[in-house]
């Protein structure tokens, strides 16, 4: 049966996730402008067929929607895309010299919040046994892909982020 | 080797007594049957050297410094040989302090470079040389069980601040620090910080301006003011409370506060003040409802209230 | 990978052409048949693509852009799919120079740092990543037979100079040393110099001072003035004459000069000036008589002579 969600999320937890969240959109906005600035690979649109012989996943968030909101199943789902999204940043390494320590503050930042959601998962005895373990992720084989790539991991980690900061806010002020 | 002089320790504690002994053997000592060893103390010859001939003929002469109040000196084992003095051998003694435990240990989480900066005091001249260490790992409690250790930030020479780069660090999560001093008399360690790097964040202050003047706003009423800020960016994504303090220029009127304020405001108007008057104007923000440090006031701005 | 462009070289002269092609394998066209491929050059659209269907299905489309003006520049792939356009690969191109002559190379040996610092005029902007290598080669003749080759020395980026450590160096055998600029486009060379670094040597001059008023000496006479020098310590190995300058602080006298005078003047009188008049000196010196640069002049003495 699902948690009553309110309770049982401490005030200082979900604060820190508003604001972990906030940090690594403003990251990945600073990922999107340079991409678009330095390689003209503006919007996500012209990278659909793309998209598709890369085959970048998107993280779901199925359990989190506020009608029906199922706290174990979205605090894991939360996890896995902040999981996944770190692997997906880890095989753009190497995209170019100028996008590397945006890229590193990313990915730390997201690895941050992972863990912050994890303990908390703990601290409620909700945490599966083990770790998380990385799919098998695209092969960007060329400078290109890696950076259309960039352009599209950092526009799906937006949405997710969008979604994740609504659920956050919203148990936050309930 | 001619001579060989030992030691009891090298290094002692300033004003303790020290014991050498000299080693003088029967192939270097066949120009004297007998050699008198002298003992030289930088380059003051030193009495109370007790000499003694033992059963393999070896010259041997022992003496103890009673008070060794050299940071720095060296101990000479020499010989009278015609009418000069001759250096056989020579040991570097050295005297001081064990570290004292290094106090006021306070870290800043620095924003713009993604640091931990972590500042002590290093305690009183040692006189030796003596390394210093920030020591830290990651906590899930309060810093009680101890998670991963961190790497030593060796801070550079003779400097008391290290800095732990953001790649070392969970910025949500507690961690312990602590720094350790070590020289050749002792080891200390400062108590130990439990701190998460966020809830030290080092704000800067907004920066306050005036408002342009725009046909569509009103003008300022008599004893008002009009004026914006804009937040620091590397901020932006944390939420905060401000606060305003005001007081005319002239006069020796104390500050009022005005708060708590927005992170941001893009046209704030503040009354009550004298008409007529030049005023100061400072505003500084602070981490909530998340703990955090007040940031410093930001410069001054000055703005004149308009006539009655 | 459904598209992929190849240009015929991603780095070229400005303004000369490239031409560069790309492939659409069928397997990825299956959405059309005969897709539309369109060019992209930045955020602009390129007409003048010519596309032909391969035997195997494939699509191909050549461009040639007459002259590339941008200096780097990103040249897309593109199709229309749907309403919207597909970027389906991309590839930077660059333009610039080749890298011209590098000019005015000079050298000067630094006693401070026992370095040899050695100088150029890197030429005009390139556009393209550029290398600039100082290289040395010790030589035993006039640098027509080349010795030992020296450690390539590699400026910091977007430096021109670079320092030869002491240890590389013989400081009194001929060297040749020039240097080598190198870019995608080609690779250039400055003419070579030929020289021993103490023949290079960069002297400071000595320090002029106002001799103390003492009994025993007898005070200047009317028109003289006295005065004393002391050398650079660096540079006391080496064998110096010196030249003193002077001229009445006000009016549009030109500089007198004195000279030889030695490294070193514990007490010199100057003779034949105007009485009661503010003078202006400075000394320099130069290596002599091994060859050398003169050293700067030193900073300026104020002195005044006596009344009549």
């Amino acid at each position: 049966t699902p948690l009553d969600p309110a309770s049982s999320l401490p005030q200082s937890f979900l604060l820190k996730c508003l604001e972990q969240v906030r940090k690594i959109q403003g990251d990945g906005a600073a990922l999107q402008e340079k991409l678009c600035a330095t390689y003209k690979l503006c919007h996500p649109e012209e990278l659909v067929l793309l998209r598709h012989s890369l085959g970048i996943p998107w993280a779901p968030l199925s359990s989190c929607p506020s009608q029906a909101l199922q706290l174990t199943g979205c605090l894991s789902q939360l996890h896995s895309g902040l999981f996944l999204y770190q692997g997906l940043l880890q095989a753009l390494e190497g995209i170019s010299p100028e996008l590397g320590p945006t890229l590193d503050t990313l990915q730390l930042d997201i690895a941050d919040f992972a863990t912050t959601i994890w303990q908390q998962m703990e601290d409620l005895g909700m945490a599966p046994a083990l770790q998380p373990t990385q799919g098998a992720m695209p092969a960007f084989t060329s400078a290109f892909q890696r950076r259309a790539g960039g352009v599209l991991v950092a526009s799906h980690l937006q949405r997710f982020l969008e979604l994740a900061y609504r659920v956050l806010r919203h148990l936050a002020q309930s | 080797e001619c001579g060989h002089v030992s030691v009891s320790a090298p290094i002692v504690h300033l004003g303790d007594p020290i014991t050498a002994s000299c080693i003088i053997k029967q192939n270097c000592s066949h120009l004297d049957l007998e050699p008198q060893i002298l003992w030289r103390l930088g380059a003051e010859l030193q009495p109370g050297g007790r000499q003694q001939r033992l059963s393999d003929g070896t010259q041997q002469s022992t003496i103890t410094l009673p008070h060794l109040n050299h940071t720095r000196a060296f101990l000479s084992c020499c010989l009278n040989w015609g009418n000069s003095l001759q250096i056989l051998d020579q040991v570097e003694l050295r005297a001081g302090y064990p570290p004292a435990i290094p106090r006021n240990l306070s870290c800043l989480m620095n924003l713009t470079t993604s640091s931990l900066i972590c500042q002590w005091e290093p305690g009183p001249e040692t006189h030796l040389p003596t390394s210093f260490t920030l020591k830290s790992f990651k906590s899930r409690g309060n810093c009680q069980t101890q998670g991963d250790s961190i790497l030593d930030c060796v801070p550079e020479d003779g400097q008391s601040h290290c800095s732990i780069p953001r790649r070392h660090l969970l910025l949500y999560q507690n961690m312990g620090i602590w720094v350790q001093a070590e020289n050749a008399l002792g080891t200390s360690m400062s108590p130990q910080l439990c701190l998460q790097p966020m809830d030290v964040v080092k704000l800067e202050p907004p920066m306050l301006r005036t408002m342009d003047p725009s046909p569509e706003a009103a003008p300022p009423q008599a004893g008002c003011l009009q004026l914006c800020w804009e937040p620091w960016q590397p901020a932006l994504h944390i939420n905060q409370k401000c606060e305003l303090r005001h007081k005319p220029q002239s006069g020796e009127a104390s500050w009022a506060l005005v708060g708590p304020l927005p992170l941001e405001a893009l046209r704030y108007e503040l009354c009550g003040l004298l008409p007529a008057t030049a005023y100061t104007l400072q505003i500084r923000c602070i981490r909530w409802p998340l703990p955090g440090h007040w940031s410093n006031w930001s410069p001054s701005l000055e703005l004149r209230t308009t006539e009655r």
